[in-house]
């Protein structure tokens, strides 16, 4: 039965390879001198993140007064970087956790770098709410701690309280999940490594790791677990964080369709950029055969559903405005198509309505540069996404004595050039650094079509 | 290396194999040593289901106790205060800390849990200073003692499924 | 394998002690949080003891502090008030006491010469007129308002917050004057106040304090 | 209430009997330039107040010394608050203010409710006069050719040229309105034999009293009763915003105002641009300046019973027929003809001594367009030798300044007294510095029969002396000014004072009320000489202007005010800038767009100002407010927090604004025709805090169901004796699923605000800012909608066209029940308290914004910056009882808790409970409409809990279920239907 079924798939790694050649492969990644390529990525992220270093120091330096924001519009930048950026991090879990318990083979090799993708994003975004405070050195007091001041805690009632919890969650269980995820490929690193002091290092990350398979046994049982754990919680942090907007009393933000609508475009976005890294890693680091264009063909695909549930929030959200007779809800949502951040709003539905629907066909979806484009115009759209519902939200709500207008100014500008310069310096260490493909999980999808593999 | 018997394999199919045939044949199976999880191995070297589900579900339990309990408590009790007019104890408001600190205490006390089991380190003992079972051999050791058969018969099992016997 | 059972249920009680000694240790020496000034006894100066004013000769302490009823502060008296006593003593040792009983000359203190000097040579000589800096022990930061009146006319006794004075020689603070410190006060029933359930809470409210 | 807090004033009277007040243990002020200039600590130092925190070298805590008093004079406790009476001289009006005194120095003032003039209310030009005394550029001593001098050298050289010379000096000053300096300027004019004096005020009222002076025989300005008219018309009087004493007409319009009462009085008002009372005429007709002068020609006609062909004339002139004896004609137009026919259609309608008094006459302005014209021609034709200037800048506010500066800078001498730098202090060769009203001695007879005192509130900054003293140094005499003003009316005490008490007990109450009340002269008016003049007006080709004052600026007298210069003005809610307010037609004409620069041709003067879309406007008129590019308003340039985009308020060396005094004409009239308009092609920014000025929805986001926002709430006075409800929006009940767990039980408290009664003046917001500590943030800042404000007046226009309605609202924090606000805040930091109030806590404040985003009221402020405190001597004005809020923090109305706590303490201190008006608000004090009330909603009997079941009460929002305790009463207008507006029943 097997057979009948696997002939007729592409095998999940090209190129007929051998045990010992994937470890080679993956772990002479790390080994190698890197390209050029690699460096001009690398010096290109840390001055972006160089330059995003100045930004916040001046900005905490200085006041908050350095954004752009006023009065009526409090959020813009900051919190659509925040919300931008926990969605790239939804990815990751999805494709490790989700289609782990689906079990998904094609998973294994993107697994481990989207995995990082998610933590370095969410490293990302969660320095975003951290520095848009006006106190940022306070920060810690939005944590419930014993203290001196009667004792006074925190408010659970708030969206923002339910982020920290949210996030740091998050954070802390996608991070032991990569981690745990290594151990076996740290081992494999380690018992290969010729210089010493890489042997000590990832002997003491491998945990003593040498094969067993009665720890293997239980390994699978963690991993599982952990997996199952991700699942429910992906999809709560991105809940949570909609709750930012959702539980609110703002038109346009106060909408019951928010975590659906939310977690939907944080896959899709989330989804384009681990795309877009795949293919750049790919690329610069010669493993074609590991991530194949099967691999990128069903992501797309991915791409394809999310996109289209993120377009019937769009709408659902024009009719459910309509449908209320809630003249300020309705006011919001015209102003959005039609007031001074109409072009904001286009931009977003051009990327994000009209994009996917180019991957329908298969022959862009087999299209490496174009699959690569289009990935990058859905996180634009993405990012607008954010930015319309906060600030057309903002910007003219109930008052009209209130109303303004928003402008970043170069700080908030350099700030998300910044997170990028941050991200993309935390992903290119990463795969220089670390075994960027799951060794292990690889080579037990290796004799997938059957046995053999000799 | 006298209590043990070492061989060593270089596909899955024939360490599930040969461990089935050893292990059928009344040894003791100490262990195998794989470069993955193979699949199938756990019932062919019959191992137990883990634990590890039952402990992350009593970590989950207590993750939502605490949390609801706590917000409870410095809400309502502790010092209430009256926040936009909101009930005392507001327990929709309270439910999505109390959902991620359910899934933070189950997360972490499993694994907190799978480290506990070998004392925070994995490897039990080395058993010989050659075999690496990380690259691409599977391994299997075979306790000395209390087998009903010569080990010799162990040996030739591992010979028959293409392995070999690692020497001392 | 019992014995390591017991190993390390040892290492886990150890651990335990070490962690609960170093709170007792931090709690009951003299490191303190950020901000708690507890202790604080720093040199005034002019050695004034109120062990001696308040305690032995029994003054009122509404009688120098006497803003404390219908102000924010209880103030620092004037040395005008100083001088309504010292006008007339100018010393404490019995010594002098005989010397002026017997009306050979008396010396001055040198502490309560401090008030005299402070006056200045003549009465509209600004230049030489130079009131007492006092060493302000209670310190509250700016973003608290706490005002003497309301604690006073409720009828709170002033060793409640500032210990008792009248047994010190120089006056030192004893509370570390945190916001829970007030809280257990203002958490309490008091019998001066009207004990209603509202009025308690009222004075839990964060702007009876901030704002 | 008013004798609880007449206990607190204590006159320096009692323990101050020397000019400044040295008889306790403090050394006078002035000794502190000796060391560094005014820091803090000196200044704490030597006025000798308790408790300056000094930072001496630390080893673990900053050490923090208290210093008390030598000698502490009895009324004085640190840390309580003192009131003293005293008269503002912020401008001519003279209100009587209640100056409050925190350790030594002035914070606050507020008005004096039992004044009959001000009655409790009090401009905002008034309120943020008392930032100018802590003016860190003030004048603080003698300068001779603008370089530091004595009073010594000066008054040598002075009373030289005086004794020497051959020709006239003339002694310029402003309405001289203080008996005694009446008495002292005609000392120095009998020792001085040249000296002649001229009274100018800078904003003419000439023609008034010159037609007085034609009718009547005797120059003078009447009182006119506002409470008293039933029909009120205004030919281009500004009477609630700008005109005479717009304090008192407001609080005497109001009065005839009452709702309950069977009948309002009906206001109808004749303008070419938008004023505050246009905005709350009942009636506004819209005409350009030559139409209102012939319209009044024919209103006049009609009044008499001729013929008139004006439909709007002869409309209005059988309402005032009909309204006989209880009309009031008033009309700001600085044009003898013009104030003849005012005098004519009164006198014909019979107002006199009902709605106009002739006996207690106004004295507030005296100053003669003709004596200013003899005086310049005079100086031009070197007929002059000297001039002495105080308290009048003609330099600034003449329309041939400029020429006029040149010469006195020929003159041998030339005295300016003033105590900050302006025009015309920088010609003249001696500057002697004058006091600032809270620090000096004066008496005012603002109306017959009523005296004012002004007290000083404490010691002098500098070695400044008023002009009072200066003659009197002049005069050869010394002595200190108290002194002479006692002795004045101890000389004339028993003529002037029917009274059987002792002059003290008379000097004593003077000096403890602030005001007493004085036998008026008799003014001996001759019999009504009708006086019909001819008027042949033209139809103008092009286009007419108007130059206007604002309410805050005035003439530019506060313009180096930062208060003022940031109160958004009432109308156009521009800040920092004055502008040229254009009708739509000429927008439309010209091509012009908000912020296109022109240049305005006049004859041989032009101007390039910003143009601003004036909803209102005749469509044929432009308007200018005077009073900008003031010299030393260069100084804000340094306004404002710096950072890497931020952009100065104003150039380096470029005043704010533009001085339009030269296109005043000239006989003082200000209104005249423009040669040309010319667009420059150049653009600037206008910073205004509201930039949305309608309530309907623009157009292409305008849903269907709600073409416009029921926030203000209308209803005419008819329909509201029908029924009290009329107007208001009917919303949908709102439920809850949730229990209450919050009972108010003790106090709850709550705000109503009449928009009905509010003029818009905005004194609110400046009472506030001056109360709470807010912060002055410059242009850039507002550019970028970041005003600190904690209430702002919102303005909103309803109409199209001239016909625009206008209604103010103020907005502050709503202190929702269920706010929304504070459930968003991670830590706690904005929560309600058990009386109802949203608390907003700064020091807890980690700055989210979160609570500001959830607000629908967008209420709250941030702070962006840490807002310049730099400037230690303005420090001092701040209220040592608010936090002044770090950077970062976010902060909004308190409902000024200070005065909660304040007003609970003393209550406690008595034993009793707070009674229902003990606590008045900062805005609620300030406000001379009385349109804001405060109180308990929990007490039945308060004026609150009546106001909220009156029938007008409703809340903005109401449907959001956020339970505002701060609601609005329907704008009542007193006209016959209301067509522009269908009511919204939702």
């Amino acid at each position: 039965m097997d057979n009948v079924v696997n002939s007729i798939r592409d095998p999940q790694i090209f190129g007929n390879k051998s045990l010992t050649d994937v470890t080679e492969d993956v772990c002479n990644v790390m080994d190698r001198k890197p390209k050029k390529l690699w460096w001009i990525g690398i010096i290109l992220s840390l001055s972006a993140l160089l330059l995003g270093i100045v930004a916040v120091s001046y900005q905490i330096a200085t006041g908050i007064g350095v954004w752009g924001l006023n009065k009526t519009v409090g959020w813009a930048f900051d919190i659509t970087n925040f919300v931008f950026w926990v969605g790239i991090g939804h990815a990751g879990t999805l494709i490790s956790a989700i289609l782990f318990l689906f079990r998904q083979k094609w998973r294994t090799s993107i697994n481990r770098s989207a995995e990082a993708m998610t933590i370095f994003a969410v490293i990302c975004a969660g320095i975003f709410p951290i520095i848009h405070m006006g106190r940022p050195w306070f920060g810690f007091w939005a944590l419930p701690y014993p203290n001196f001041r009667g004792p006074l805690w925190v408010n659970f009632r708030s969206p923002l309280a339910w982020d920290v919890f949210a996030i740091s969650t998050y954070l802390i269980i996608s991070a032991t999940f990569w981690y745990i995820g290594m151990i076996p490929d740290f081992a494999t690193v380690r018992d290969r490594a010729k210089n010493k002091m890489k042997k000590f290092i990832f002997g003491i990350l491998s945990v003593g790791w040498n094969g067993s398979f009665k720890v293997w046994h239980r390994y699978e049982a963690l991993y599982g677990i952990l997996a199952g754990l991700a699942t429910p919680l992906v999809v709560s942090v991105h809940t949570v964080v909609s709750f930012d907007f959702a539980t609110s009393a703002i038109p346009g933000w106060h909408t019951t369709t928010f975590p659906p609508y939310f977690v939907a475009g944080a896959v899709f976005s989330g989804f384009a950029m681990v795309l877009s890294l795949m293919i750049i890693a790919r690329k610069t680091l010669g493993l074609e055969e590991y991530i194949t264009i099967n691999h990128i063909e069903n992501m797309t695909k991915v791409i394809i559903v999310t996109g289209g549930i993120v377009t019937l929030s769009y709408a659902t959200e024009f009719f459910i405005a309509w449908y209320s007779g809630n003249g300020y809800e309705q006011f919001v949502f015209l102003n959005r198509a039609l007031g001074p951040f109409s072009w904001a709003y286009w931009i977003m539905v051009g990327c994000n309505l009209i994009t996917p629907q180019f991957f329908w066909f298969r022959k862009i979806r087999r299209n490496v540069l174009l699959v690569f484009i289009l990935t990058i115009f859905v996180n634009i759209g993405m990012w607008f996404e954010r930015f319309v519902i906060i600030v057309t939200s903002l910007h003219r709500d109930f008052l009209p004595s209130a109303w303004s207008t928003y402008s970043p100014t170069l700080v908030e500008i350099s700030t998300l050039i910044g997170s990028f310069g941050l991200f993309f310096t935390l992903f290119l260490l990463f795969i220089k650094f670390f075994p960027m493909i799951a060794i292990g999980e690889v080579k037990s999808v290796l004799n997938y079509r059957g046995r053999g593999g000799k | 290396m006298e209590k043990y018997l070492v061989g060593e394999f270089d596909n899955e199919y024939d360490l599930k194999d040969a461990v089935s045939a050893i292990r059928n044949d009344g040894f003791i199976i100490e262990d195998a040593y794989t470069p993955y999880g193979v699949h199938g191995l756990d019932n062919a070297m019959g191992l137990k289901p883990s634990r590890l589900a039952k402990v992350c579900f009593g970590f989950a339990t207590l993750g939502l106790t605490v949390a609801l309990w706590l917000q409870y408590l410095l809400s309502a009790v502790d010092w209430p205060i009256n926040i936009g007019g909101r009930p005392w104890n507001s327990v929709p408001a309270f439910m999505p800390i109390a959902f991620e600190v359910t899934i933070l205490f189950a997360g972490l006390g499993t694994v907190f849990s799978f480290f506990l089991w070998r004392k925070f380190k994995i490897a039990k003992r080395n058993y010989h200073p050659s075999f690496i079972a990380t690259d691409n051999k599977f391994f299997v050791v075979i306790y000395k003692g209390e087998q009903r058969k010569p080990m010799s018969s162990a040996i030739e099992i591992i010979h028959q499924f293409h392995g070999k016997k690692v020497e001392a | 394998m019992k014995d390591k059972l017991i190993n390390n249920q040892l290492k886990l009680i150890t651990t335990f002690v070490v962690i609960v000694g170093i709170g007792i240790i931090i709690k009951n020496s003299n490191i303190h949080f950020p901000g708690n000034f507890e202790g604080y006894e720093p040199k005034q100066p002019i050695a004034f003891s109120h062990q001696l004013h308040a305690g032995e000769m029994t003054i009122p302490c509404m009688y120098c502090h006497f803003g404390a009823e219908d102000s924010k502060h209880a103030g620092i008296p004037p040395a005008n008030v100083c001088m309504n006593c010292h006008e007339f003593v100018n010393n404490n040792t019995n010594e002098n006491k005989i010397a002026e009983k017997l009306g050979r000359k008396v010396e001055v203190s040198p502490e309560i010469n401090k008030i005299y000097e402070s006056f200045g040579t003549s009465e509209k000589n600004y230049e030489d007129k130079s009131p007492t800096e006092w060493v302000k022990i209670h310190n509250l930061p700016d973003f608290v308002f706490f005002s003497h009146k309301p604690h006073i006319n409720a009828g709170i006794d002033c060793e409640k917050c500032h210990g008792d004075v009248a047994s010190m020689t120089r006056v030192k603070q004893v509370n570390d004057l945190s916001m829970g410190w007030c809280l257990d006060c203002h958490r309490q029933d008091h019998e001066s106040l009207n004990n209603t359930k509202e009025r308690k809470s009222q004075l839990q409210d964060c702007a009876t304090c901030h704002y | 209430m008013s004798d609880k807090i007449k206990n607190y004033y204590t006159s320096f009277e009692d323990s101050c009997s020397s000019d400044d007040c040295s008889c306790t243990d403090l050394p006078p002020v002035a000794e502190v330039e000796k060391t560094s200039g005014f820091t803090r600590r000196s200044f704490l130092k030597t006025a000798g107040f308790s408790f300056g925190a000094l930072f001496v070298a630390c080893t673990q805590a900053p050490v923090k010394k208290a210093i008390p008093f030598l000698i502490q004079p009895e009324e004085i406790l640190p840390g309580k608050a003192i009131w003293y009476a005293s008269t503002s001289n912020a401008c001519e009006a003279g209100c009587a203010v209640h100056v409050k005194n925190r350790d030594g120095r002035p914070i606050k003032l507020e008005g004096n409710p039992e004044h009959p003039l001000n009655q409790g209310g009090l401009c905002s030009q008034c309120q943020a006069s008392l930032i100018e005394l802590y003016d860190s550029k003030r004048i603080l001593h003698p300068l001779l050719n603008g370089e530091k001098s004595d009073w010594q050298t000066v008054d040598n050289k002075i009373i030289e040229k005086l004794k020497n010379s051959d020709k006239e000096i003339v002694l310029l000053t402003n309405t001289v309105s203080s008996p005694s300096s009446e008495n002292i300027i005609g000392k120095f004019k009998r020792k001085y034999k040249n000296i002649s004096h001229v009274q100018m005020d800078e904003y003419s009222y000439s023609a008034i009293l010159d037609a007085h002076e034609k009718n009547y025989g005797k120059r003078f300005i009447p009182k006119y009763q506002f409470d008293k008219a039933d029909l009120i018309v205004s030919i281009d009087a500004d009477f609630l915003g700008t005109w005479i004493s717009p304090i008192q007409f407001t609080k005497d319009f109001q009065k005839n105002r009452k709702l309950d009462s069977k009948n309002i009085s009906k206001l109808i008002h004749i303008e070419s641009h938008m004023s505050l009372t246009g905005a709350k005429a009942d009636e506004r007709i819209v005409l350009s300046p030559s139409e209102i002068i012939k319209f009044t020609k024919e209103l006049d006609k009609g009044i008499q019973g001729e013929l008139t062909e004006n439909k709007y004339a002869s409309k209005i002139a059988n309402l005032l027929k009909h309204n006989k004896g209880k009309s009031l004609v008033v009309s700001g137009i600085n044009d003898v003809r013009v104030q003849l026919l005012v005098n004519r259609i009164n006198k014909k309608l019979g107002n006199i001594n009902k709605t106009l008094n002739h006996k207690e006459v106004s004295k507030q302005y005296a100053g003669s367009d003709k004596d200013v014209k003899v005086f310049i021609e005079k100086i031009n034709n070197g007929k002059i030798e000297g001039v002495i200037i105080a308290g009048v800048n003609p330099v600034y506010s003449l329309p041939n300044g400029k020429e006029l500066s040149k010469k006195i800078k020929l003159l041998k001498l030339s005295v300016s007294i003033t105590d900050n730098h302006n025009e015309t202090s920088e010609c003249c060769k001696i500057v002697a510095p004058d006091r600032h009203y809270l620090e000096s001695w004066n008496d005012n007879e603002i109306v017959l029969g009523l005296l004012s005192m002004t007290q000083p509130v404490l010691q002098p900054f500098g070695k400044n002396r008023s002009l009072r003293m200066s003659i009197n140094s002049w005069l050869g005499k010394s002595g200190n000014e108290r002194d002479l003003i006692r002795n004045y009316w101890r000389g004339i005490f028993t003529s002037k004072v029917k009274t059987t008490q002792t002059f003290t007990r008379f000097w004593n109450n003077l000096v403890h009320d602030g005001f007493v009340k004085i036998k008026p002269i008799s003014l001996k008016l001759n019999a009504f000489n009708d006086n019909r003049p001819q008027i042949n007006i033209n139809k103008p080709k092009g286009l007419e202007y108007i130059l206007y004052r604002t309410p805050q600026l005035a003439f530019g007298q506060h313009a180096e005010n930062p208060w003022l210069q940031e109160l958004p003005d009432p109308i156009t809610k521009i800040t920092w800038d004055n502008y040229v307010s254009i009708s739509p037609e000429i927008s439309k004409k010209y091509k012009l767009e908000k912020g296109d620069v022109i240049k305005i041709k006049s004859g041989n003067n032009t101007v390039q100002l910003p143009v601003f879309l004036q909803p209102g406007q005749q469509k044929n008129t432009i308007s200018i407010a005077l009073g900008y590019g003031r010299q030393g308003t260069e100084r804000f340039h340094e306004i404002g927090p710096n950072w890497l985009e931020k952009k100065p308020t104003v150039e380096k060396g470029i005043p704010v604004g533009k001085s339009v005094s030269h296109f005043i004409s000239e006989n003082i009239n200000f209104t005249g025709n423009i040669t040309s308009i010319i667009k420059t092609g150049k653009t600037w920014n206008l910073a205004m805090t509201q930039t949305f000025d309608s309530l309907i929805n623009p157009i292409n986001t305008s849903p269907a169901i709600m073409p416009k926002r029921p926030f203000v709430q209308e209803t005419t006075f008819k329909s509201y004796k029908k029924d009290p409800t009329s107007g208001k929006h009917h919303g949908h009940p709102v439920t809850t699923m949730w229990k209450d767990d919050h009972k108010y039980k003790g106090h709850h408290w709550g705000m109503a605000l009449d928009i009905s009664a509010c003029t818009g003046c905005s004194s609110c917001v400046v009472s506030c800012q001056v109360e709470n500590n807010v912060p002055v943030v410059g242009k850039d800042e507002v550019l970028r909608k970041r005003d600190m404000h904690w209430l702002r007046l919102d303005r909103y226009y309803s109409g199209k066209g001239e016909n625009v309605d206008v209604s103010f609202q103020a907005m502050m924090c709503q202190h929702c029940d269920n706010a929304p606000c504070e459930p968003v805040c991670p830590v706690l930091a904005t929560v309600h308290s058990t009386e109802g109030l949203n608390e907003q806590i700064y020091n807890r404040c980690v700055g989210t914004r979160f609570c500001a985003n959830n607000c629908p009221y967008k209420v709250r402020r941030f702070n962006w910056f840490e807002y310049a405190r730099e400037d230690v001597m303005e420090n001092m004005v701040l209220n040592p009882d608010v936090t002044v809020r770090s950077r970062g923090v976010m902060e909004k109305c308190s409902m000024c808790i200070q005065r909660i706590q304040e007003a609970r303490f003393e209550a406690k201190k008595n034993g009793k409970s707070i009674q229902d008006g003990d606590i008045q608000l900062a805005c609620q004090q300030s406000c001379p409409a009385d349109a804001i009330v405060f109180g308990d909603l929990n007490d039945p009997k308060s004026k609150i809990s009546k106001l909220v079941n009156s029938g007008r009460h409703y809340k903005v929002l109401e449907e959001l279920n956020v339970r505002p305790t701060v609601g609005y009463l329907t704008q009542v207008r007193n006209r016959e239907e209301d067509s522009n507006k269908g009511n919204h029943h939702g």
